[in-house]
């Protein structure tokens, strides 16, 4: 035994540092199994096999299962809203049931995503969304797991996410908001010297008479205080926070005003707040 | 009343972080001094917090919540949460109940269901103000400043502690001027009668509730003389006579613990050192992690033997890494954990050393902290202990001793600044009167008109 | 190019804080890995600097100003300043040229006036966007790069440093989806190979002038890694998986030593300990005070054999102590004193070792980088160190393999999605193919279409 | 020997931490043969006898010479002037080349205004300053020691400080601004919720249709990016300040924009700046 060994052997961990995530861990789920799941899975073929394996995150099957189900005359429509979207929620549920992880997210996002694409082949044109949002990564600012973040929860709630990039430079952003009219926007950014993108973009539609509210967050040095200094921006704490966002304004009819009051309330969960 | 005249401690070396010869016991599963360092956040309101009631309490609130997530998110056994009031929270009685009880919920919360060991430390302020009639006894003030005091205790506070002012126009006019006599008169004379009159009286509200009396630390004398020393190249407060200030803090921050204070002892207290080594009451500490609020010459040292570990004040705002009670409580959190480990396999005595080593010889500031020196000045005190007045005098005399010692063995270099006013002082100090009384009555005469604010009637002289 | 494939550290217990196989020597009286640990103090330009140069100018002339300040207020033997750059700074030679010299010339007066020890490194920004043609090589961007790589060296830089984004596009996939083959595509091969192509040229500009090539990290991959996985409570990207990356990680970054980096390896690398073992070269590291920054659940662990102590990031702006340079620098200032001392005093194994256990199963991705495991991982990859492929694989199976044997002493404990996700990723890794080029294939034909951005001929395949 | 002396003595204290104060100290003077303080101190008796008075800080000493001075058919005002002024500018003068330190010019500036009483008691009025400042500690905030020291500061310097006190009402102040015109006000804070009374005070100036140069400062939690977040004010570094911005305002009509904008020249010193 050599001699940090020896010191760790005399270690009592609970006086160190506690895992909290493993003490605290409930029960084992399969997630099919999970009665808020159940409820939410259609019960009737093919939309059934669509949504598991939307909720399993397996694309080959989710694919092959939606293409059957065209075939044997379910319209695209319904593939998508009984199927697709079904499988999703359900996802969404265990997500913030703490059961399933980014990672399953991201994988049933993309069999959701395949089978959508699918689908839309067959109708000919996109398919309806619950709205759409613009996100883009400010001018200068070459980091997008953010962004591709933002992207992708949104779509796993039925948004359509137009995804500008990252450094866009703010006449796109503009250009975009005008092209798409989305509910809102969200902007990200890594640092103190490229968020000075979201005022200039929010001057810019102020000149132009829009309104949209805009969310500005980041993963490294954007601020609250920086981001609400002014107008239409609200700070936006994670990225799986966009949809309940998207929602509050679709929904509920929230303006940025509401949103910065209301946001710990409209996410659901605490947030770290100061003023 | 009890006074110290015999050392709790008998050796220097026996003095350790994380223990305490007497420790502390309070609600949700915590000890203080018990083996284990805890550590502390505190976070300043914001401004313009102090405007309502709601957006107080909302601040509170943020505050707690914010230091709880990230106590679980890194896996800490044990921390406690400081609330330092503002005027306002102690002129309004109804607002420190409230925000207490709000902090107390969300503590309370967390310990349910992470088993997480958490204090709640209320601090309301010392809002009387001397030169006002009817000055600092019984007026409006200070008559809010005790039911505060209760509102806290009744609402979840696992202790109180208060930072009296009591003989602050005095040390301030010494530290100013380097008069080594004024600063003693402020601190060690009227500083401890003050703190007599307050402690008292919180003990007793202590003992309805499930609440203990924590401590009072020299932060406004003391501590102002280290603020305005500064560092090593400002020309203001010679950092000599702010060492021997220091060790006068200690005979008067003991009065608290003479009262019926338990601990752990305030931080800011620099002087908790010195008081640990004669009471063994556990105590809590700032220094490196403190860095957010002031700049000290000894931020490792003073690791050497506390059992909490503070971040002084920090702004309620936004780091890239988080919010400030976040990334405040991780900084302390962490140090604490280093020092746990040592705890925890033997090694304690190695990283006191280690800590202490790291600023003996940074300023003669940190010297005189340093836990072999703080137990000498101790052992100064515990000699003269029934007299406050003789007992400060003689800690600043074995501070300076000590600062000499080291300087005639070539390990502590003064600037001539030092040099002379560390001289001048001692020389003063060796010719005071060795009479209480004969000292009080020649400082107030040579007061009383050049300090306006000083009132004898205040101190009960 | 030479490969490393023998370790130079041939045991662990060789390794420490402050000392390293191959120190490397600076101007301005500046060793690093030479028996001593350095600061480092390092400032984000605040918003709105980037707007003009002359702005940016004054930011970085009194970020220097106020490290230097605070440095000699506090008595630091010797600091680092660090500053990496905005856009601006890279795509505007001049603005890098003329903010390298302001800050030259500060450090170089203090230096003069205090004989304070002092260090200037500056890290131009890799502005090139893959899916931009031409792409990461011979762009616009690409050369803007080298053409303010070589005006830092010529103003004044005491050496260079820079993090490289190849193969972030897939990293960044892999993370979001816990596809390790992604990951380990993204860090290993890519990683390695966009390095190397930038690295030659870094270390060829350091030659022509009185400046050294430092380090690469994988900033904008592992620890984009680690960033989202967060605290123990987050539900993003798996700690197992994590420190895979990790593994990897030390295996892409190790290539700026091939290429001829002499260090201080740039911090934010917390994969620096693998690589100084493996090679021998000085680090710098960030961990507890870089809580400005970002959390992690290494704190103190990372501290076991650093060279430099870095606080990563912060907002340049006032704290109640200080500006933040000041501040901050006073932070890792103070540290990197506690370590000095116990180098000074022949403890340093045991503070390394106190650092190490505090955190080394307060998460799995501290686990792997304890220097004990770090070394390990380090054999793992010289064992295949001709192929960056197979040696980032073999990373990324070593740590996991490190991960299970503290799992089944019961001394790691893993959640379930961290179970599972570690399961499954070493059973990937192990079915992988032994050969590169087809490894290379299979994955641009699963990701070409998966990933947009991505494009092999930045990579040249 | 025991073990934290048998590591002390392995140290090499060069590596842990450096007294640049001890090791940059110049030679030692004695502030009589400084050759600046003596072009500053006058010739004639009996003015060299006082302003050494001062020079030393012996209270005593300067009233006794002032006394014999005045009874000797000195005016008063050349008493104040060619006697404790030229004593307080030798004062200065050393302060400034680090050879004086905060209690030396806090003793002088004692004598000089124990002198400066004398000298008006034969005056019959106060004496004229430079001008006059007003100087008061933020409602709510107890802390004063940094307010005192600006009024000593502003004394030692030949101007009238009128001290308001601390938990200063911020109507007193107004009132003050009113009464006494001075060319500009300090108020000092220590703590986050009590300087938000500088922005209450500057409004009310403002609807009061006056302006005048604000400095706050503060030992403790003042920040400059609050202090000048609103007009008039200015963020004040270091207590020794206070008698240069009040001559750059008096001798180069520096406004409250001019300061902010050159603090650090008009100190003559690099003072930590961050926008
Ligand atoms: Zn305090
Ligand atoms: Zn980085
Ligand atoms: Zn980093």
């Amino acid at each position: 035994m050599n001699y940090i060994e020896e010191l760790e052997s005399k270690l009592d961990q609970d006086f160190i540092a506690v895992r909290y995530n493993v003490e605290l861990e409930g029960p084992a789920i399969t997630p099919e199994n999970d009665p808020d799941v159940q409820t939410i899975l259609p019960k009737e073929e093919p939309y059934r096999s669509i949504a598991r394996a939307v909720l399993r995150g397996d694309t080959e099957e989710a694919v092959s299962k939606v293409k059957e189900g065209l075939k044997s005359g379910e319209t695209p429509m319904d593939v998508i809203n009984n199927g697709l979207m079904k499988g999703m929620d359900a996802v969404n549920e265990l997500y913030t049931k703490g059961f399933y992880f980014l990672p399953d997210l991201m994988l049933s996002g993309d069999s959701m995503m395949e089978g959508l694409k699918e689908s839309e082949k067959a109708l000919g044109h996109k398919s309806e969304t619950k709205g759409t949002v613009v996100s883009f990564v400010a001018e200068g600012d070459p980091h997008d797991i953010g962004k591709n973040l933002v992207v992708m929860f949104l779509r796993a709630n039925g948004y359509d996410a137009i995804d500008l990039g990252r450094d866009v430079p703010n006449e796109e952003v503009i250009k975009a908001v005008k092209e798409y009219k989305p509910i809102f926007m969200t902007g990200t950014a890594l640092m103190t010297t490229t968020m000075t993108a979201f005022p200039k973009v929010v001057e810019e539609l102020e000149k132009n008479g829009l309104e949209v509210p805009a969310i500005g967050c980041g993963g490294g040095s954007v601020r609250k205080d920086f981001v609400e200094s002014f107008p239409m921006s609200v700070y936006g704490v994670e990225a799986y926070h966009a949809p309940k966002l998207a929602d509050s304004i679709l929904k509920d009819k929230k303006t940025w005003k509401d949103i910065r009051k209301e946001y710990s309330q409209i996410v659901g969960e605490f947030v770290p707040e100061y003023d | 009343m009890k006074r110290f005249t015999k050392m709790v401690y008998k050796k220097p070396e026996e003095m350790v972080f994380g223990r305490a010869k007497f420790p502390v016991s309070q609600r949700w599963n915590m000890q203080f001094g018990a083996g284990y360092v805890v550590p502390e956040v505190k976070v300043a309101p914001v401004e313009g917090s102090e405007g309502s009631k709601e957006k107080m309490i909302a601040e509170c609130r943020n505050i707690a919540q914010s230091a709880c997530e990230r106590a679980v998110g890194i896996g800490l056994p044990a921390f406690m949460l400081e609330q330092e009031h503002v005027s306002q929270q102690t002129n309004n009685p109804e607002w420190a109940a409230e925000t207490t009880r709000v902090q107390a919920e969300i503590l309370e919360k967390y310990y349910d269901e992470y088993g997480i060991r958490v204090s709640l430390r209320q601090t309301p302020a010392d809002i009387r103000i001397e030169e006002r009639g009817p000055g600092l006894r019984g007026s409006d003030y200070d008559n809010k400043i005790e039911e505060s005091m209760e509102a806290c205790a009744a609402n979840g506070a696992s202790d109180l502690c208060i930072e009296t002012m009591g003989g602050k126009a005095l040390s301030d006019y010494g530290i100013a001027r380097g008069d080594i006599r004024a600063i003693l008169f402020g601190i060690g004379v009227l500083g401890s009668i003050d703190m007599e009159y307050m402690w008292k009286r919180i003990v007793n509200i202590c003992k309805k509730y499930d609440c203990r009396p924590g401590g009072d630390t020299d932060c406004s004398q003391a501590n102002t003389a280290m603020f305005i020393a500064g560092g090593l190249l400002d020309k203001d407060v010679s950092h000599t006579v702010a060492a021997l200030a220091r060790g006068m803090g200690a005979a008067r921050s003991l009065v608290a613990v003479e009262c019926g204070a338990v601990g752990p002892l305030k931080d800011c207290g620099y002087e908790n050192p010195i008081i640990k080594a004669i009471s063994g009451v556990p105590i809590a500490m700032e220094g490196k992690n403190a860095v957010c609020a002031h700049s000290d010459l000894m931020g490792n040292l003073v690791c050497g033997v506390t059992d909490v570990w503070s971040n002084e004040s920090v702004y309620h705002r936004q780091e890239m890494g988080g919010t400030t009670p976040e990334v405040w409580l991780q900084a302390t959190g962490y140090e604490a954990s280093l020092m746990n480990t040592a705890l925890q396999t033997g090694q304690e005595e190695v990283l006191r050393d280690l800590y202490t080593l790291t600023d003996k010889y940074r300023d003669p500031q940190a010297l005189v902290l340093a836990y072999d020196n703080a137990h000498r000045i101790g052992e100064a005190i515990v000699k003269y202990g029934k007299d406050t007045y003789l007992r400060s005098r003689a800690a600043a005399i074995e501070a300076g001793k000590i600062i000499n010692e080291a300087v005639d063995a070539n390990k502590m270099y003064l600037t001539r600044f030092e040099r002379d006013s560390l001289d001048n002082a001692l020389k003063i100090l060796e010719d005071l009167p060795v009479d209480k009384d004969q000292f009080i009555d020649e400082c107030i005469r040579s007061y009383s008109r050049k300090v306006p604010d000083f009132n004898p009637k205040n101190y009960d002289l």
